[in-house]
């Protein structure tokens, strides 16, 4: 009885576990979109700055 | 042990050098070695005695939950606390949110925030609420006491939290509690501070709701957030009041309300040491101390 | 004993969801900033179309 608990203890954590990697993978691809996003902001500012448009972002660093 | 006289002569000599804590750090490493442990008498030990600094971190980590009772369970535990706290400074960071010379206090916020899902937004970032300030508060003396940061992250959180679920509704009636005890200890003083109209104006917000961080100096507030973390928000009262009995004197000759708010929160930082021992011994005094068995 | 095992288990499982809710909460979090940078890049796009500069990314669509 007591391998019977410990057994569903065991999968209720894998449970929550694989819960967890899932997400961490989600946010993983997120952070890489994010990352590209704003590298194509900076961009962006550089190629129109000459136009006066405002920078998008108070982050962004134009100078480098 | 009554009945070995070198013993009780070396707990005796302990005690007038100073050395008093050792037969209580004898008795903290037995319990500390409980599995699984015993919160409740770890609660108790940590309200009748001042916990030797080389066990208060991992002491307050138990009493905050952040470790379970089961030490075998430490390990895992505290994997999955250290990728919770990575986890989060790492979405922060490619967020932009923090960089890297964003103040430590200042990414324990945002950490806060988001993980109570009211990070605000980047573009926005509103005025700074008098909870942030509180919490802001409470990390600087964290993080004073605390060297590891994952591990003050995860104090100062849990500290806050569990200070605020517990305590949230005691805290507006600590100011009566403290005009209570200051008339039955010195009520010459309190008369004083009623007819200048300075009791309305003492800094209960640093005092209580900060619980004397940026008051006190670390090394005499670890000793309170002791009491505080585990179980006791009415040790906050007396160490209000002790400040007061302390500098009944200036605070006698003061008839300005502003001077004495300006004193209060700005006290000399010397024998704080002397006031928050004064302040627990008078905490015992009134309100018992826990006699479990330790 | 058998209460024991149980609480250990149980504690267990609390830390890894809460470490679960909290990859929960990033996701959310950067998702919302995601969308945020989308509809600021669409803007700029807008903005900057007379300067001749094409618009950040495939994805903008400058008609709505």
């Amino acid at each position: 009885f007591l391998e019977d608990v410990k057994g569903q203890a065991k999968s209720e954590l894998q449970a929550s576990e694989s819960r967890y990697q899932a997400q961490l993978r989600v946010t993983q691809t997120l952070q890489t979109e994010l990352l590209q996003l704003y590298s194509r902001v900076e961009m962006e500012a550089l190629a129109s700055c000459s136009t006066g448009a405002s920078p998008p972002g108070g982050s962004a660093h134009p100078h480098t | 042990m009554a009945d070995d006289p070198q013993r009780n002569f070396r707990s005796a000599y302990y005690e007038k050098v100073g050395f008093r804590g050792v037969e209580e750090k004898k008795s903290l490493e037995i319990l500390l070695k409980d599995n699984p442990l015993d919160v409740e008498k770890l609660s108790t030990f940590s309200q009748r005695f001042p916990l030797p600094s080389m066990y208060r971190i991992h002491v307050w980590k138990i009493l905050l939950g952040i470790l379970p009772p089961h030490s075998d369970s430490h390990a895992l535990v505290g994997g999955y606390r250290r990728e919770q706290y990575e986890n989060i400074l790492e979405a922060l960071e490619a967020m932009r949110f923090i960089s890297s010379s964003t103040p430590t206090t200042e990414v324990y916020l945002r950490m806060f925030q988001l993980e109570s899902q009211v990070l605000p937004r980047r573009s926005e970032i509103p005025p700074m609420e008098e909870e942030d300030a509180d919490f802001l508060s409470i990390s600087q003396a964290m993080e004073e006491i605390v060297v590891n940061a994952m591990d003050c992250y995860w104090l100062i959180k849990c500290f806050f939290n569990q200070f605020n679920t517990k305590f949230g509704d005691s805290l507006p009636h600590l100011p009566k509690s403290l005009e209570h005890y200051l008339s039955q200890e010195e009520p010459r003083l309190l008369n004083h501070l009623k007819s200048t109209g300075a009791l309305a104006q003492l800094p209960y917000g640093p005092w209580f709701n900060r619980c004397f961080a940026g008051t006190l100096p670390e090394s005499s507030l670890q000793r309170v957030w002791d009491k505080v973390i585990s179980g006791s928000c009415k040790i906050l009262v007396f160490v209000g009041l002790e400040i007061l009995l302390n500098y009944k004197i200036i605070l006698m000759g003061t008839s300005r309300p502003e001077a004495v708010v300006k004193f209060l929160s700005n006290i000399p930082q010397e024998n704080t040491d002397a006031i928050v021992t004064k302040a627990i011994d008078l905490w015992h005094k009134y309100c018992g101390t826990p006699m479990h068995s330790v």
